[in-house]
């Protein structure tokens, strides 16, 4: 049906709502690696074109070992709270490659503003994982310098840390970084954020500012069909990536369990945005195979029918796929990766247990640069409260 | 009309329960929030209501706390009564401007025409071993606040019984909720008794050395250190406050002429804190009563801390009683 | 330049972003009358063709009257500000066919949710205009009774009412009153911001709300170029009505001192709504031809040649031009009109002046619709305190 | 360096004067704000800095106050000092999460790593017959945030000095500016003078019967009051507060010990004001000392009213000795 004046009925412009169960994301997905671990081309988006076959296998085997670990941080980590070693924990499982994709396409001198669930992301940015538990542990509120491998401290309040990032963002164009044609030189910005955080007035001004300014940053949305119990159609009725349209800048959806796609084309936003380009809208279209977090309960609001169907394509299978049926790596390296899996876990169960709980005095180090006489008295006052007590324990 | 049942609940269930009864009530009330649908609330609050009551009574909302309270707003100018969830406390800020300047002035700006019969929920406080952001206090913000009125509920009973009368209030009440406590301890709830009025507050135990006001989470640290300082020959008074704003004087007032000596406790930064607003009331009323000056045990001016160490940070029993023992040394 | 990927260059889809100096806002301005007051058709708007000659003839003539009145209001409110009679004033000069146009096509039904520069529409609604200037003088916050004219109070802060809006319309869908194919009963709200608002978190939330829900509400949008000394390419690089494509609901970009076109895109958008098609976005273009208040100086930040050229395209002027080259009112009409501005502007200059000063103490009745106990303390304690001036007065 | 010349400026000529050398001692000193560019501001406090720093510098920014201080976050995080502008102070609600859970508490957060220097200009107070939302004290809420400092100038003076303070200082600083004295008086401005460190209060006038605290807009109030007391044998001590958090306690318990008695004067509703925890902690230390409770001017517990009755509203001289009478009476 049309609609007067106002254009066509929106379904034939955009489709119909696309179903989180639905096989299919759409026409405009971008994938260059089937679930079933085939190749395919894409008109406009590429990968390893610019490769020699060896380094091509090379990069390949480089994103097979990132998600296989990355996976086995979360499974770790999952652990490690199921054994009360961890408060919480906000699983990744099934968001995988688009993390890894992301992370990969990332120079040493861009940005990373994370969610709460990016530790694919600080793994590709170097950031060692143990410190990623402390936050989930309760012995700190984010243990790594943000500044040692430009990744960002996780942001828990939905959606804040976009603005940060186009912030930080237009630090770069006033720093002369940006589009100077000086491929060591040129930065940018990632934000990561959530289908639900989408809907944040932050995020939708974060757009506004990009746009209006031109910065440099690539707004990068997991959209893995969920917030908390809430299905990606009570945030949007059109696919996501298509909101950037409204605020004049470009938008592209890609399969966010295809690891070679999820980079292909945040290479090319941040190419875009590294050259002057301006923001680019990144939807990764994939699925929230576990519950939001450890306390979470997935099964009260949502069918098993349907992460079932999405098992099928994971993002890791589907690479080891890739590589094996075009020898591109030996069992030697599956097993190589394996072993070194297994010394992560064993790093992250022994590291975890070690972490050492902070002082109780320590929550007055650090609520200012220069601390103030009367927090300075507040803890003098704390200490010798607590030394009260020295005696009789 | 119903039969006197008693059954035992939890604060969780008997907020559910108070819940379900406004809304059998008064079809006019609906509930909004993020997740308190078909998950029930993360706390489950509002577990099976959307079931019982549909989509259009219980409604889950997109994720923006702004779009949640600014649109029961406009819920509450079409006359319904909408209550909305915040998630944790430490969400409520972006919902800060539609509560500061539109929830909280739209009966004074349409002089009293357009009253806006709102209720804000908002599981408050710590202890829970959370991350940042899921512990915070922000009662002082919206009690210092005019237009809004405040109250935090501190066991199943005045939880049963609070939310429904801040439901049927006329005016927007910000309802907090101490989500520590919300599993518990579990209370003998009788739906035939008579509550008392919304903003009042209540001595929850008798004593005549000291004076413990204390709301939410801290009754119960208040009614243990009470306990505490009995064994030691020390009587202590205790009063919920239940409603911060108004602040019901009297019964503190009456009390402080009592005892002389009072300690004030909440979870919320000491500095400008209901401490602060208490201690400048009682020192104003009863100058002439009291024997030492208002101490104010809570969380200290830091920001919450990682949850290895709240327990330390948050006003125990121990600091409550050191604090006892100061005034009565002083 | 095509952008492989992102599609095509946003300046092709869209369109040079638009100049406020230019004589065209662009081909998808939907325009029914020219700045000569000719006559134009739109494939998809249409003015008056259900309508008999001389039906057509008379309501042309309520728009000349209403648009001619609304400019008295105006002129007249801006003259009691030089006097001192009011603290300030919010010129609506120049948007006189957007607010005449959008409130003519309300029904009585429908709900208006305005901000602080509706003076048209609230005069389309029947509110008494001297019952906007007590705001405006100090003596209250809105002076008028929203339910009576379901007219709701000024907002100031810019952008906090089109989430009321989105929520009322949420309570009509609630009440049964959209979609039920009854004239009389369908309702619908309009929700009003400026170009500067369309940045706010809090409009671009109320976009995502309504469409979640499909809510009657139509955001009408006057672009008037301007936010006190912000051009609208600080807001936006593009268009704004397509602001609402990415939220996936329609936008329509109308010429807002055209207003045949304003009243029939509205009444459009407005039944798109109370049929239950959810919500549009209406973007008025237009231009603020006075200062932002009474206290602007807009010499500071733009060309009066900008001005002059607005002029030209004056909203009244075109369609007194189009009433008398088609003899569709004759000078005893214009005659009439004038008197009655006479009239109205009389009823404001001794309406304002004799507006009473608010009785100090009634700052406490309306904080509460209960009052509380410390509150009457309170008063009671200034009461006596004033009291004990009287004598010494 | 340079040569000392003094001129007669008023608070907002100071203020841009402040902002001039803070730009150009450090290259890294942006300002971000709605119409702060080519308009130089509502109140024309960054009149002529775009042109003369730039577009980069000085920027003109949407019309979204979360997006300013979130995108300043960002700003401070790649190493510049960002000062923001919120145009008026009912205006600052839609950034305050931004300000409360991000720039409150990224040093915290990260350790120490990342600590921002922020500065957050609000032209703050009333009496300037405003419509609503252009009147709002806000500092109480932002004092009782910790890992935010405030701080309210009351004279050009101070202005001068204490914007660029602020700027230098390695916290970020909620800047209140009151706005009713922008243009209102002349000072003569040494800029070679030392100034006083930034978070410490000032006794502007000696006296010995009751210690009279104000900041911002009330100091003028207060020392007029105090002139007018003078006049009947009254000697009011008054001290400019000039700090809110930290509060910089030493001057005021001294002059509370000599006083004994003492009235808190501000724009602020009085519920959980700066008066109620000035009034907690002189009470706390100075408990043998006082005469009086600590007596509380402020703005009624009501939304700002109307302007045409701002006057009456407001703590006024009038009312500032009717408290002094109140205290010496009691
Ligand atoms: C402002 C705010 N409101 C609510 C929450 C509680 N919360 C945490 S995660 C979450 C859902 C986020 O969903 P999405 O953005 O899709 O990210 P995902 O968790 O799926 O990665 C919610 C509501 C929060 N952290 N911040
Ligand atoms: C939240 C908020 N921030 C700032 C202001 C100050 N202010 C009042 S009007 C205005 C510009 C509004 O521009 P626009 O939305 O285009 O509406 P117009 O005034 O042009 O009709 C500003 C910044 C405000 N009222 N509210
Ligand atoms: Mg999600
Ligand atoms: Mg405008």
């Amino acid at each position: 049906m049309t609609q007067p004046g106002f254009g066509p009925d929106l379904a034939e412009v955009f489709g119909p709502a696309h179903e989180a169960t639905s096989d299919s994301a759409g026409l405009s997905l971008v994938q260059l690696l089937t679930p079933e671990g085939e190749r395919v081309e894409h008109p406009d988006f590429s990968f390893g074109d610019d490769l020699s076959d060896a380094e091509l296998a090379e990069t390949v085997r480089g994103f097979f070992r990132d998600m296989t670990l990355t996976r086995r941080i979360d499974v770790e980590a999952t652990a490690l709270q199921r054994h009360g070693e961890l408060g919480i924990w906000a699983q990744l499982l099934g968001q995988e490659a688009a993390q890894v994709g992301a992370g990969r396409a990332l120079k040493p001198q861009d940005y990373v503003f994370p969610t709460y669930r990016e530790h694919g992301v600080a793994w590709c940015k170097g950031v060692d994982p143990l410190k990623l538990l402390g936050l989930f542990r309760g012995v700190d509120q984010g243990g790594w310098d943000p500044r040692e491998n430009n990744f960002g401290l996780y942001t828990i309040v939905i959606g804040a840390q976009t603005l940060h990032a186009t912030g930080y963002a237009m630090g770069m164009q006033r720093d002369g970084v940006v589009g100077t044609g000086d491929p060591d030189r040129d930065a940018a910005v990632i934000a990561h954020f959530g289908d639900g955080a989408s809907s944040q007035g932050d995020v939708n001004e974060s757009f506004i500012f990009a746009a209006s300014y031109n910065a440099p940053v690539v707004f990068f949305c997991q959209n893995n069909q969920w917030a908390i119990s809430e299905p990606i159609e009570r945030q949007s009725r059109i696919p996501l990536y298509q909101r950037a349209l409204g605020f004049g800048f470009p938008g592209v959806r890609v399969d966010g369990n295809d690891v070679l796609a999820s980079y292909a084309v945040t290479k090319a936003a941040l190419q875009r945005a590294r050259e002057g380009q301006g923001p680019t809208l990144v939807e990764a279209y994939t699925y929230r195979m576990g519950a939001h977090t450890t306390t979470d309960d997935p099964t009260r609001y949502r069918l098993s029918d349907d992460v079932e169907r999405w098992k099928l394509k994971d993002p890791i299978a589907r690479v080891e796929a890739y590589l094996k049926r075009n020898g591109m790596a030996d069992q030697e390296f599956f097993d190589a990766v394996s072993a070194e899996a297994e010394d992560l876990g064993h790093h992250l169960r022994e590291g975890c247990k070690a972490l050492p709980d902070p002082q109780p005095l320590s929550v007055f180090d650090h609520v200012y640069a220069e601390m103030t006489d009367e927090l300075v008295t507040q803890r003098d006052g704390f200490a010798a409260y607590l030394e009260s007590f020295e005696g009789a324990h | 009309m119903s039969e006197k049942t008693t059954q035992k609940v939890t604060l969780a269930k008997a907020l559910n329960m108070g819940l379900r009864k406004a809304m059998e009530d008064d079809a006019k009330v609906l509930l909004m929030g993020e997740d308190v649908g078909k998950l029930g609330g993360v706390f489950r609050i509002t577990d099976g209501l959307q079931k019982d009551f549909g989509e259009d009574r219980v409604i889950d909302s997109p994720l923006a706390e702004s779009g949640i309270v600014g649109t029961a707003v406009g819920m509450a100018l079409r006359g319904y009564k909408p209550v909305v969830e915040i998630q944790f406390d430490g969400f409520v800020y972006p919902a800060y401007d539609q509560i500061v300047c539109q929830v909280a002035k739209m009966c004074f700006r349409s002089q009293g025409k357009t009253p806006l019969p709102i209720v804000i929920r908002i599981p408050f406080g710590g202890g829970i071993g959370a991350v940042e952001h899921h512990s915070e206090s922000p009662e002082a913000q919206f009690a210092h606040t005019p237009g809004l009125k405040v109250v935090a509920c501190s066991n199943p009973i005045d939880g049963y019984w609070m939310i429904q009368q801040a439901i049927a209030a006329p005016d927007p009440v910000v309802f907090l909720e101490p989500k520590r406590q919300y599993h518990a301890d579990k209370a003998e709830l009788d739906d035939t008794a008579t509550p008392a009025p919304l903003f009042t507050s209540r001595v929850v135990k008798q004593g005549t050395d000291v004076t413990v006001l204390a709301y939410g989470p801290t009754v119960k640290t208040a009614l243990k250190a009470a306990e505490a300082a009995g064994n030691e020959g020390r009587s202590l008074e205790v009063i919920d406050l239940r409603t911060l704003s108004p602040l019901d004087m009297g019964p503190v007032l009456e009390s402080v002429r009592k005892t002389g000596r009072v300690v004030v406790s909440h979870e919320a930064h000491v500095n400008l804190g209901m401490g602060a607003e208490l201690a400048a009331r009682i020192t104003e009323e009863c100058f002439y009563s009291l024997e030492a000056p208002v101490l104010r045990v809570g969380g200290f001016d830091t920001p919450y801390p990682p949850a290895r160490i709240e327990e330390e940070w948050l006003p125990d029993l121990d600091r409550v009683l050191d604090a006892v023992d100061r005034t009565l040394d002083f």
